[in-house]
């Protein structure tokens, strides 16, 4: 799997052109949002609260759909956001129900298009199918009942108002998973070097053929369930932050693969590893932090929005506030943070820079996961990653300069440790000596192991 | 003689192997394996509970910890059947429903085997019909039910509900976790406890088997 | 009521000093928790979720605040805030019982007080009995149950670990309310410039007293009452957003009572006209913006961080959010927020007016609201207020100025409105007019109308 | 002749004096009470709750043209009352216990009256006994509660339960609002409708008292 032939490049080589709201290969959708030509565009999520979702719950929840929407387009006219990005991630039974998914993305998307036609409301809706293939063990990556239901609301998505297509994929999670809460590297680097990757080749092909032609477009993928477990585990103290940290920027390689497969972004605004893939791909990024702690508390609140292109609050539900429903509330949240930051680039480049650098320098310091995303580290990991060629490759190179960044900046006092997560660092780097050179030698070693319990190689065209 | 202390310490290090072997050594020296569990290994895993809570330990050190404890619980598992001692208690444990997440739910599985409870580990996506037959069939004394969405809570009540329906809600008690449950909604759905982490629900269940 | 007897100054003169973080009149409370010396600092306060408040229910309430308290501090240990402001404001049962609110005051003191032996949290608490008075109509503001509950719960302040007292004072709000749905501006002034005004002096004057010889601090009031249900009205398009930005200045002469009386500040987050009280009695100013849209929409998301000393979320209910309970929700995103200006702050007094200069434009031009909140427009009305004399006239000539500036600012189109909003602001100026000279001739006036019937003179000193 | 075109714009524009006088006369000219109601004050009160809704009206605006119908009413119901015209339905309407809010429920009663109803304001701070001796001793047909608070929300609930044990439920509907008030919550305590605005309230009483 050759990833580059000529000697490689970044898309962003400069500190200088690393910002918020402008990328080298911007997006237009919808009704006419563009992302990443200046304007960081606020991207809002919500949930139903808790319900049971069957037949005779769905009139129900479709109008709670109906009134998160509303309430949300109306304070975005109220607020005058220039524009605005709507996403809508399936809950399990709506992909494995594909009518059911496509039925509450129309109604979305007519509420979008009414509050265009009647307010001038400039807007675009992103589809995200929730990836239900792990919903057996070990999971069927591209057959079975839950393949199919994925892929038939893949190719539903253009008749029903996405103008966006994204997802959450799974491949490599029923590794991952444990692997986390041992704190072992190794296969963690498997799940998303190897198995991960070779997914999203699979997975991402067929998304990027079924938008082929249509109004749709292809747009970014997400580490989350890797990454983002590991964040969440590590805010809970439960596995060390240098831990999870390592666990971000390994993700990197493995979301490349989308944008190398034809996916335009913007990427998933719950990859907070989106900064690598901006520099590397030019693709714009959604990003969340601050604005998302009502989906996940993080150390890295200011840190995300750096050099984002999108904003979102990741997923709200629909419960009522003291103000209003909490999608409408998200919603007024972003559309000021947005115009931060939109009233600095509207200055100069230099007034965007120093917020930039104020919103680095926040959080850089007191967490390794914030380090990781401050844009010079940023550079500095994406130029390494760049130099292999294969996605394993890549992932063992990003778990190695991570630690290596990490090490260096707690030696320099640049970034605090306590004790015990130093350890840990240094545990972590002896674990990463061992990794072998050869993709084949590391599955070889996976399949002997207890590992192969859990996955079905075949699904990730592995032949033993 | 085996050094009780270094079981002590092999189970809190997470040294399987030498958990395993100074466990053989102290059957040979004639160690009654109730008091090995009781006196050593039980205090170990409190002790690494403690330095959990704490933040002195991770969930890896924590797991290492229960593996070991676990291996040597394998050797004296039939000891103590032998003798006649039963384990701590028995604990169904599953994801309810239309849930897949399993994280929480294996560690809290982990930490109750470190507690000296025997684990039947139901999974993920489970009916209610599963954790009824654990209560008919394997006889636990405590169903512990996991659930990660908000979208899945409700099977929690649905459960409950069957529970009692099939007559055997007063054979076992509840313990219900996991991010979007509440101590209201436990008390609401009619559970017995609510526990926001691991070893607390360890604690939790250990309080059922006592009480 | 001579309100200055040498030729009056603002407490801060230029555009230069007024900035985020530092005041004039700083104040140290609680654990070492300084406002207005150069950090900003997060102020969280939380309410419970619905639930009837008796004998029954108290224990569970008590363990509500409980899990709330313990969620907030956990979270700003974890985040390292430099310093933590809690904010607990009575419901009313809480003060009717004054024994109910000072339980739950001591239940918060404690468990800040255990998070700054454990982790060495600084912080303090606010109490903020909620006003009760109103509780009959008409209201009787010096005597009788309610009042005697308040006061008993003022007193206990001090005993039950309160580092700062404060109100929501409701005198005149009994004329106001209607005032404000029928857009009469005239009975406005009389209900902040007379009553309201009347009555803090009265009111200020034992809770300055009661503080007296204690650790207590008597901190600040705010036109809550007045100018955020103007506010509100405005977002739900009940009322013209001139009215409401009007409304918003003529409340600062009434909020300036309670500083002249002694109180030494934070003021009151939800006091929005806070940068008022800020440049002419130079003591430290809490406001609220985009981090309390939980509780209040608003157009001054941005504008209203610009020149802020504590820094809140207003209040939001203890609901379960995805990541964890809303009230840790709103602490991290406190901690973010104030996390950024202070970074800014510790750069370069240049670097801090930059982003104040960046959230000042982007809200300003919008929204009248806004506009008035804009520090240079601050100074300047700040200006002519202290030109006068009595809370009447300084009232009388708030709203003048508002409205002067606002016409100023549509003409040369430095702020869009639409036209009928530019109807309603002329149809106020003209009110305006009318308005006498001499407070008794307004008082005699109102004496004589249907006014009358719903407020007692003699509960105001005044004598008929 | 009285040019009935006046009277619609008088209310529209809040002018309550050419309200009154444009209807005196026209009942002198032999106009059927009824119609002058029908066909342009209710009409215009109509088209102020759309001007409202479109965003061109305020709530200042709203209410003087609400202040002019209520004028011109005042003559015209003496003569509606000898002709046997009931008033288009009577609402009792009120904030719940323990709490003192009153505006949007002054807005809802203003334009309810606005709309031909007859209202019964009870106030704020409004216990269950008094909701219930208005349906009894006064005969409304709705029953409108308002509550601002998360705290006093459940007073909403307590007071149809008062309603039901008292066994006058099916003599009347019920409707609630305010702001933490939710169309679920409403469903969950058994209202029959949940109104987020003034002019919705009056559609949905107007569906009451028709349907
Ligand atoms: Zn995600
Ligand atoms: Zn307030
Ligand atoms: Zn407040």
């Amino acid at each position: 799997m050759p990833v580059a032939a000529n000697p490689p490049n970044l898309a962003i080589t400069t500190l200088e052109d690393f910002r918020f709201g402008l990328c080298p290969k911007p997006v237009v959708c919808g009704r006419g949002v563009e992302i990443g030509t200046g304007n960081v565009v606020p991207e809002v999520n919500f949930t139903l609260s808790p319900i049971d979702i069957n037949e005779s719950t769905w009139s129900e929840i479709r109008s709670e759909y109906q009134e998160m929407i509303e309430g949300v387009c109306e304070r975005a006219v109220d607020l005058e956001v220039p524009a605005l990005l709507v996403e809508f991630e399936t809950l399990p039974p709506m992909t494995v129900r594909p009518e059911w998914g496509a039925q509450i993305t129309q109604l979305l998307a007519d509420t979008l298009e009414k509050h265009f036609q009647k307010h001038g409301l400039i807007s675009a809706l992103r589809l995200t199918p929730n990836d239900t293939r792990d919903h057996i063990r070990p999971p069927l990556m591209r057959r079975g009942e839950y393949w199919d239901g994925m892929l038939d609301l893949f190719q539903r998505a253009p008749d029903c108002g996405a103008d966006l297509l994204a997802i959450e994929s799974t491949g490599g999670k029923e590794v991952c998973d444990e692997a986390l809460m041992t704190g072992d590297l190794r296969t963690v680097v498997f799940a998303l070097g190897v198995l991960a990757a070779r997914d999203m080749e699979f997975l991402w092909g067929e998304i990027v053929r079924t938008c082929h032609g249509t109004k749709t477009i292809p747009s970014g993928d997400t580490a989350c369930g890797f990454a983002n477990t590991a964040m969440v585990l590590a805010e809970q103290k439960m596995i060390p932050k240098v831990f999870a940290a390592i666990v971000r920027v390994a993700s990197v390689p493995r979301d490349l693969v989308a944008y190398r497969m034809g996916a335009k972004g913007p990427s998933k605004d719950c990859a907070y590893e989106g900064p690598y893939v901006k520099a590397i791909a030019g693709v714009p990024i959604s990003m969340e932090g601050r604005t998302s702690a009502c989906a996940h508390l993080s150390h890295v609140g200011n840190i995300a929005q750096a050099v984002c292109d999108c904003w979102s609050n990741e997923s709200v539900q629909n419960l009522r506030l003291l103000s209003a429903n909490a999608p409408t509330v998200s919603m007024e949240q972003l559309a000021y943070d947005c115009r931060l930051m939109n009233v600095a680039n509207s200055h100069s480049s230099e007034d965007a820079r120093r917020l930039r650098n104020l919103l680095v320098e926040s959080d850089a310091r007191s967490d390794p996961q914030a380090y990781v995303l401050d844009p010079a580290v940023v550079l500095k990991i994406s130029k390494k990653i760049i130099q292999e060629e294969s996605p394993y490759l890549q992932t063992r190179t990003a778990a190695h300069a991570a630690i290596e960044v990490l090490k260096e900046a707690t030696d320099s006092e640049e970034l605090r440790l306590s004790t015990r997560e130093k350890k840990w660092l240094d545990r972590l780097e002896k674990e990463m000596e061992s990794l072998p050179e050869s993709e084949e030698e590391l599955i070889e070693e996976m399949l002997s192991s207890d590992i192969a319990k859990k996955f079905i190689p075949g699904e990730y065209g592995i032949t033993a | 003689m085996a050094d009780m202390q270094q079981l002590y310490d092999a189970v809190l290090n997470g040294d399987a192997n030498l958990a395993r072997s100074v466990t053989e050594k102290a059957i040979e020296d004639g160690f009654p394996p109730k008091d090995l569990l009781d006196s050593y290994m039980i205090p170990a895993m409190d002790e690494v509970g403690r330095l959990f809570e704490e933040d002195e330990y991770f969930v890896p050190e924590l797991l290492i910890s229960a593996r070991a404890m676990k291996s040597a619980l394998e050797i004296l598992r039939p000891l103590l059947a032998e003798g006649g001692v039963e384990p701590v208690g028995k604990v169904a444990i599953g994801t309810v429903k239309g849930d897949l997440h399993d994280i929480g739910k294996n560690l809290v599985a982990a930490m109750l085997e470190g507690g000296g409870f025997e684990v039947i580990d139901l999974g993920v996506d489970v009916g209610p019909e599963k954790f009824i037959a654990a209560v008919k069939e394997k006889g636990v004394q405590v169903v512990a039910m996991s659930a990660l969405l908000t979208t899945t809570m409700p099977s929690m009540k649905t459960t409950l509900q069957e529970i009692q329906a099939a007559g055997i809600r007063d054979q076992v008690k509840v313990m219900v976790g996991g991010a979007p449950v509440t101590e209201r909604y436990a008390s609401e759905i009619g559970a017995d406890a609510y526990s926001d982490n691991a070893s607390a629900a360890v604690t939790i269940a250990r309080s059922f088997v006592n009480g």
